[in-house]
């Protein structure tokens, strides 16, 4: 079947359209929304091992050739991002039959969740540079709507915030895309690569370099890195916990896939400027994102500035640009997508059993919820890139990839990072979980177990993506080959070209 | 011709910026409005401007106008819709619910100590 | 906004005829002179915003009892449908297939999916400038 | 996966399993079902004996990540072995007497156990991996395991505290290490240690060679709590204490030993090695003798003694390392210091393990371990007493104990470094033997005070929360045992001569084709050591009994050691900074954020725009322009610059909707029917829009300060000024046709379509309007959840 690929947009999508007609009956929406979360799932996982069997998979939306109609592309990183980003939704979708509140569901909080996973998903297969703007807008109006449903006083003066910096960023996006449209004349994104290759074999023309930067600027507010990060923190702030997760493991991740699919196939040379450029910009990230995690006694504010620090680690790996760092850079982002999602879920519970995210408030959880702190255990050591969970390899190769370009400065830097790291969130475990037990009001009315199914899964899938990391090396190291040559991905798309 | 049209997209993005960057909601909200007239123009002039006629077929013109770039204009203009329309809604739910639409006291603080 | 201008009402129904006929005209004229299903549905709501002036909230809601919301999730799966239906023939997504037909009385005619598909545009942007204008209208 | 693997990971396997025996078996103490374990580990490695005892090993191999160069590649060794056999021998020590220390109704038995058989498995991974990666894997373990055993009182603000410093401290050494296993194979190509070894000759000159040996270093000393990353290992003190004994006599703090002997072959051939390592250790040495003489706690004292006996064999490794740097092994001249490393190695966890089981006894059974309320407890515990002599004769380097022995070998080894001609050793050199000599003249005071404070003296029972008396049998067995160990080992050294320490030491310095022969004597005749043990016994006791006059001494330093606080006020500093610094940045105001951000965009775009020489401006391509053109543009240009400065709601929103036009008007002009047709109309909805929402609204009021009106003005005018400029550069860099004509050519043909921009749209790029739409009916849903879904509690602002 040709369509296979388009099948992780197109189920959420249906579903998102059928989660409208079931609005008001929640039963048969947590159904709907679970059952389609589940088979986008298998299906992606299907996906992974067609491409893994065939080679990148490749759709000519509406039958016209590339590049003049719009071609999804389904490579071995985009596959796999699709694979992640469905696991994470499947477990949000999960946590949120407990984890929310019925008014919520009733006004299209699965539905937002469904055209979410349409945005991200499709984000991560096209192969059409303004079809990425039109999935990012789909991410973005869902994300409006995820974040602002509620209409909590915070969530409506973060939602300004968050959408007044979107709202630019998706302005630059499409004069980016005028601009690139204006020198190369084309939009499919291995035409594009195609044609900048042609051009530079003297040399990259300076107009695209700068077009480059304006696209880094672009992807970099979405992926929030120094110095367009600043909207993070606070708007992430606002939501609820199983919104928190998708933003926080999803949301930022595009912005990271992006940069590595836009640097690696139009602007790779450029003779070491945004390299370097890159390279700075993810070693403040991550010393910035650091200092934030490790400044506040809020739980949620600490694991949302680790998202920062993330970021800016695979970016480092992405600007590295030698095989071993890309490959860690594409360990790192999946591991980094899957441990948030579970730490953010984990850490709603946190919030739902003591009512507050002030770690000063909450001590001694460990001992009512052995299962809950050994959990965040776990996944807090992956966060921190401890051996052998999941964040290890990538953070290997990524500082070996750093080593091998003689970036050793940055590379001692994310190495070091792992330290502050593993400070911030076991600051959580030591204060929170240790400690004298306390009663909380409301906890009992938490039904901590079911909740706990979805960050569960996720920490194992954790563990097993770095226990076993040699069953899903290959995989990466596949996905990393199309990065470091474009040959692989324009070949498969322009076929006859 | 394209010149001039760069040089109003300028200014478009420039009055853009500053209201953005002004404290009163209303203002940002224009701000962001004009921000995407300014896009738009963009690309229109990007595609370059008046090298033919209408795409219209049948009107039997030897060359045509580029009719890529207005496709992605209109598709932008409607999703820039959506977005204001959306905006417009938080600014006034923002007012009803915060009782100010001055962005200086809408800085919040939660778990920020 | 409830008003008894007779003259208006009556000038608004004519003029919402004429908006009507040019929105459906532009609608189907799309693929062939500007128009299309944007704004054909945009002008298709503009004239129940008409409505909306000249009458109020319930008389409208009387002579138009549609849920925009399930409007609006109609037109999505008629434009998904539009694409789907090619997953049945094994084509790319969204390929499109068009067909010239001689019909007795209305002639040449050329039948084109494309059409099916403007109509899920068409539906949806009705309806989300409806839901748009109705629920800011009603919090008044 | 061979016998060898299963044998590493059975206390991890065990380790699942003591939950569900916890659970089942209430009334049986759980430490029963992990006893068998350690001894059955003991006997296996024991038949390893006869292997390496031939100085030979064993290597077995388990994929793990070939991928990677990651295999789990287990290797018995001389070392190795000699390490296993502590880990699970005294393991099983320290589980006997913990099953009689821990009572098995007030303790959290399940997780007790748990924490101890992983940090068992840990430690039985790190000495016997023959791959870094998995040797650093292991190494994390135990920095973990031993976390979560610190802090098993979990509710003591103390036990939080200490385990949080460990677990930094250790870790950060951890990484540092995992920093030079990655330069070792970025010189090698392989994470494998025996075929790093084989190699080392030529990464000797690399560039990345002493980075590598400094980074092993850290992560070597941060683990052996070597000065100044010290400050760890008493905080430690707060675990249990079976705990303090297994992790601070043979295991956690050996693992870094382990790692300075293990890489030895490797970076040994640099002078900085020996010299970084002999420095560091008998400054530690000197310091932790130093300070254990001020503590009054008695595990304070042995953890300070921990300290300074674990710089002692760091130091004689330094020293023993000269004989790889000078390629004289076979003389022994430097070697003995290598032999007494590791025969002090091996004396250190008979007596030290001991002796932390006689602090716990004393503990268990009086109720405090303050030695300013203890005394006299001889007569009670005859036993303990015993035992506590024998343990502390034996540190203070006493005949006939073996403590004695390895010390006459270690000031050997010291009074040697006189010899050495690197690095001004030949004039600074004689420091060592002093440092030497002075610690052990400490060592042997606090000692005596260990033993005669806690068991002669006067007997204080008001002090005492218990009334004391002789510990049972069953907590007394692990220590007696140690003890025989002492005098035997003291007695007849040999027995582990040739058995354990000259394997071991084969593996820290391979010489191909030679066999090591150690013979330990026990009268070497009046050589210069032995006046040095005379002095040491003279001045000690000496200074014991003078220790209430001179004790003052020690007022002269601040009563928290100085690198202690750096730790505390630099933690709670950087803390407390970064807490400033990001409220500082991240102050809730998007006006700041905008600002950074676009004050970014226009220095990089237009620095990289002149630093590339991308700006061109070509005039030669451009359309001409007409009059009705300039006159729209300038009522676009008026209208967007006076928007700015309007105070008005309603003449702002006119003035936007008079732009909105004039672009549908550009749009006209630039034959753009359809763009234009849907610009009219969605320009009027924005407007009525605009209308409605803000019908409600205040006024806009001139509040914005001057100078913030001209940062607005400075980056408004450079945004603009930058999309312009790029504008113009990207319009003359036009270097493709556009994929357009295809468009216009196939329009009718394949898509019986006339108007191209609406066949783009539902065919072409149909992909694109598909979800356009659906942006507008999310945006749909999420304005009817706004206005309907309230959970704020918010009522409308009626009155506003």
């Amino acid at each position: 079947m040709i369509n296979f690929l388009i099948l992780p947009i197109l189920i959420p999508l249906v579903t998102g359209v059928l989660l409208i007609f079931a609005a008001k009956h929640i039963m048969l929406q947590r159904l709907i929304a679970g059952l389609s979360a589940l088979i986008t799932v298998i299906v992606s996982v299907l996906l992974v091992k067609k491409v893994n069997n065939d080679g990148i998979q490749t759709l000519n939306l509406s039958n016209w050739d590339a590049p003049f109609g719009i071609t999804l592309v389904s490579d071995m990183l985009s596959a796999l991002l699709v694979l992640t980003t469905s696991i994470i939704a499947l477990a949000c979708v999960i946590y949120s039959f407990r984890g929310i509140d019925e008014d919520r569901e009733k006004f299209y909080f699965y539905a937002a969740v469904n055209f979410l996973i349409v945005g991200v998903n499709g984000a991560f297969t096209t192969g059409d540079i303004f079809n990425l703007f039109v999935f990012f807008e789909v991410m973005l109006m869902s994300s409006y709507v995820l974040i602002v449903i509620g209409g909590t006083k915070i969530q409506l003066r973060e939602s300004i915030k968050y959408l007044l910096v979107n709202v630019i960023s998706s302005a630059l996006f499409v004069i980016a895309v005028a601009y690139l449209y204006s020198v190369v004349g084309t939009l499919n994104m291995a035409h594009i690569s195609v044609r900048i290759n042609e051009i530079s074999e003297l040399g990259q023309p300076g107009i695209i370099t700068v077009i480059a930067v304006l696209f880094l600027i672009v992807f970099g507010l979405k992926g929030a890195i120094f110095p367009l990060f600043f909207w993070l923190p606070g708007s992430y702030y606002a939501p609820p916990a199983p919104v928190l997760a998708l933003f926080g493991a999803l949301l930022t991740k595009v912005g990271v896939y992006s940069i590595a699919r836009t640097y690696t196939l139009f602007f790779y040379q450029d003779g070491g400027l945004i390299q370097q450029l890159l390279t700075i910009l993810a070693v403040i990230s991550i010393i910035l994102g650091i200092i934030g995690a490790i400044a506040y006694w809020d739980i949620k504010k600490i694991v949302i500035y680790n998202i920062i620090v993330a970021v800016g680690v695979i970016l480092f790996g992405i600007s590295a640009m030698t095989q071993d760092s890309l490959i860690g850079a594409i360990f790192y982002l999946i591991h980094d997508m899957n441990v948030k999602a579970a730490l953010f879920l984990l850490v709603g519970i946190m919030a739902a059993i003591t009512g507050t995210s002030d770690l000063r408030k909450i001590s001694g959880l460990i001992k009512r919820y052995p299962g809950l702190g050994w959990t965040f255990f776990l996944a807090a050591l992956s966060l921190a890139g401890i051996p052998p969970l999941s964040g290890f390899v990538g953070k290997l190769l990524i500082i070996k990839g750093g080593f091998e370009s003689e970036h050793y400065w940055g590379a001692g830097i994310v190495l070091m990072s792992s330290l502050l790291v593993l400070f911030s969130i076991m600051k959580i475990f030591i204060n929170g979980f240790w400690g004298t037990s306390r009663d909380y009001e409301g906890a009992d009315k938490v039904s901590v177990k079911r909740m706990m199914a979805a960050p569960v899964i996720l920490v194992a899938i954790a563990v097993f993506y770095g226990v076993g990391s040699e069953f899903v090396y290959p995989y990466i190291s596949q996905a990393a080959e199309t990065l470091a040559n474009p040959g692989i991905y324009i070949d498969a798309v322009l076929k006859e070209y | 011709m394209e010149i001039l049209i760069s040089v109003i997209v300028g200014i478009l993005f420039m009055s853009a910026t500053y209201l953005m960057l002004s404290k009163s909601l209303l203002r940002i909200i224009i701000g962001t409005a004009i921000l995407s007239h300014g896009a738009h123009l963009l690309i229109l002039t990007m595609g370059g401007l008046k090298r033919g006629a209408a795409p219209l077929l049948g009107e039997s013109a030897s060359s045509y106008s580029d009719p890529l770039p207005q496709a992605l204009i209109l598709t932008a203009i409607v999703i820039a819709f959506g977005v204001t329309a959306f905006f417009l809604v938080l600014a006034y739910r923002a007012y009803q619910e915060l009782g100010t639409d001055n962005m200086d006291k809408l800085r919040g603080n939660e778990g920020n100590d | 906004m409830k008003t008894n201008d007779v003259i208006l009402q009556t000038a608004t129904k004519v003029v919402l005829f004429l908006i009507v006929l040019f929105s459906v005209y532009i609608f189907f004229a799309g693929h062939y002179t500007p128009g299309g299903g944007f704004v054909g549905g945009l002008l298709t709501s503009g004239a129940i915003i008409l409505l909306l002036l000249a009458f109020d909230m319930k008389t409208v809601e009387k002579i138009l009892p549609v849920n925009y919301m399930y409007m609006i999730a109609a037109g999505l799966l008629f434009a998904i449908g539009t694409g789907a239906g090619a997953l049945l023939f094994n084509v790319p997504f969204l390929t499109h297939a068009f067909t010239d037909v001689d019909l007795p009385i209305l002639g040449h005619l050329s039948l084109h999916t494309a059409a099916l598909f403007d109509l899920g545009v068409f539906l949806v942007v009705v309806g989300v400038t409806m839901i748009i204008i109705k629920t800011i209208g009603e919090d008044d | 996966m061979s016998l060898l693997h299963l044998a590493i990971i059975s206390p991890f396997l065990l380790a699942i399993l003591v939950p569900i025996a916890y659970k089942l078996f209430r009334q049986i103490h759980t430490g029963w079902f992990v006893l068998p374990l350690p001894i059955l580990l003991f006997s296996y490695f024991i038949s390893y004996l006869s292997i390496t005892s031939d100085q030979q090993s064993v290597t077995k191999s388990f994929s793990w990540i070939p991928a990677l160069g990651i295999d789990f590649a287990a290797k018995v060794d001389g070392l190795g072995l000699l390490f296993a056999l502590l880990i699970s021998g005294i393991g099983s020590l320290v589980v006997l007497y913990s099953i009689y220390y821990l009572d098995k109704n007030k303790e959290q038995l399940n997780t007790f156990y748990v924490y101890l058989l992983l940090f068992m498995g840990a430690m039985l991974g790190v000495v016997l991996s023959d791959n870094l990666i998995v040797l650093y894997t292991f190494w994390e373990f135990t920095s973990f395991s031993s976390f979560l055993l610190i802090g098993y009182w979990y509710h003591r603000e103390k036990s939080r505290y200490g385990a949080q410093k460990s677990m930094i401290i250790t870790v950060f050494g951890g990484l540092s290490m995992l920093g030079g296993i990655i330069l070792l194979y970025l010189m090698t190509g392989t994470f494998s240690i025996s075929e790093i070894i084989a190699g080392s000759d030529e990464i000797f000159s690399h560039s990345l060679f002493v980075p590598a040996l400094l980074c092993f270093l850290i992560g070597a000393f941060t683990k052996s709590a070597q000065f100044p990353f010290h400050i760890w290992l008493p905080d430690a003190m707060e675990a249990p204490t079976p705990v303090s004994a297994y992790l601070h006599s043979a295991t956690m703090v050996k693992a870094g030993i382990y790692l300075v002997a293990r890489m030895s072959p490797v970076f040994a051939e640099h002078s900085l090695w020996l010299w970084l390592i002999a420095g560091f250790g008998i400054t530690t040495l000197f310091w932790g003798s130093f300070s254990a003489v001020k503590q009054t706690d008695l595990k304070a004292i042995l953890a300070f003694s921990t300290v300074s006996q674990l710089g002692m064999i760091m130091s004689l490794l330094g020293i023993g390392a000269a004989a790889l740097h000078f390629e004289t092994v076979d003389d022994s001249y430097f070697t003995v210091a290598t032999t007494a490393a590791v025969f002090h190695l091996i004396n250190h966890a008979t007596f030290k393990g001991s002796l932390f089981m006689v602090a716990g006894i004393v503990d268990h059974e009086t109720g405090t371990r303050d030695i300013r309320k203890l005394g006299g407890l001889m007569n009670f515990m005859p036993i303990t007493f015993t035992l506590a002599v024998i343990g502390t004769f034996s540190m203070a380097g006493l005949p006939p104990f073996n403590g004695f022995l390895s010390k006459e070998m270690f000031f050997t080894g010291m009074v040697r470094v006189l010899e050495m001609d690197i690095f001004n050793l030949d004039t600074w050199g004689f420091l060592f033997p002093v440092l030497a000599w002075v610690a052990s003249v400490f060592t042997f005071i606090y000692s005596m005070i260990l033993v005669f404070k806690t068991f002669t003296g006067k007997f204080q029972p008001e002090q005492l929360e218990k009334k004391p008396h002789e510990a049972p049998i069953g907590m007394l067995i692990s220590p007696i045992i140690l003890a025989s160990l002492v005098i035997i080992i003291g007695f007849f050294p040999n027995i582990i001569a040739n058995t354990l320490i000259s394997p071991a030491q084969a593996a820290i310095m391979p010489v191909e084709g030679y066999v090591y022969d150690t013979h330990i004597y026990f009268w070497h005749g009046f050589t210069p050591e032995l006046f040095m043990t005379l002095g040491v016994i003279t001045l000690g006791i000496l200074l014991f009994v003078t220790l209430p006059k001179w004790r003052r001494v020690y007022d002269f330093l601040p009563e928290k050691l100085a690198l202690n606080r750096f730790y505390d006020s630099g933690l709670s500093g950087i803390q407390h900074v970064a807490h400033k610094f990001t409220k500082w940045y991240m102050n809730g105001s998007i006006r700041n954020y905008l600002v950074y951000i676009f004050t970014f965009f226009i220095i990089t775009l237009l620095s990289v725009l002149f630093l590339k020489g991308a700006f061109k401006f070509d005039a030669s391509n451009v359309s001409a322009i007409r009059f009705s053109e300039i006159v729209l543009a300038l009522v676009i240009a008026i209208g967007a610059i006076t928007i700015m400065f309007v105070k008005s709601r309603l003449t702002s929103i006119i003035l936007l909707g008079a732009v909105g036009y004039t672009v549908a008007l550009f749009f006209v002009l630039f034959r753009a029917p359809d763009l234009a047709l849907t610009q009219l109309v969605i320009e009027t909805i924005s407007v009525a829009l605009f209308l409605l929402c803000f019908y409600h609204l205040p006024q806009i009021k001139d509040e914005e300060r001057m100078p913030f009106k001209a940062t607005n003005a400075v980056i408004s005018i450079g945004v603009g000024l930058v999309i312009t400029l790029i504008a113009f550069s990207a319009h003359s860099n036009k270097l493709f046709d556009s994929i357009s004509q295809y468009y216009i050519d196939n329009t009718y043909e394949k898509a019986a379509g006339k108007n191209m921009v609406n066949v783009i749209l539902v065919d072409f790029r149909g992909f694109d309007t598909m979800f356009e739409i659906t942006v507008l009916a999310i945006a749909a849903l999420g304005i009817f959840g706004m206005i309907k879904l309230r959970l704020g509690g918010g009522k409308k602002n009626e009155n506003k």
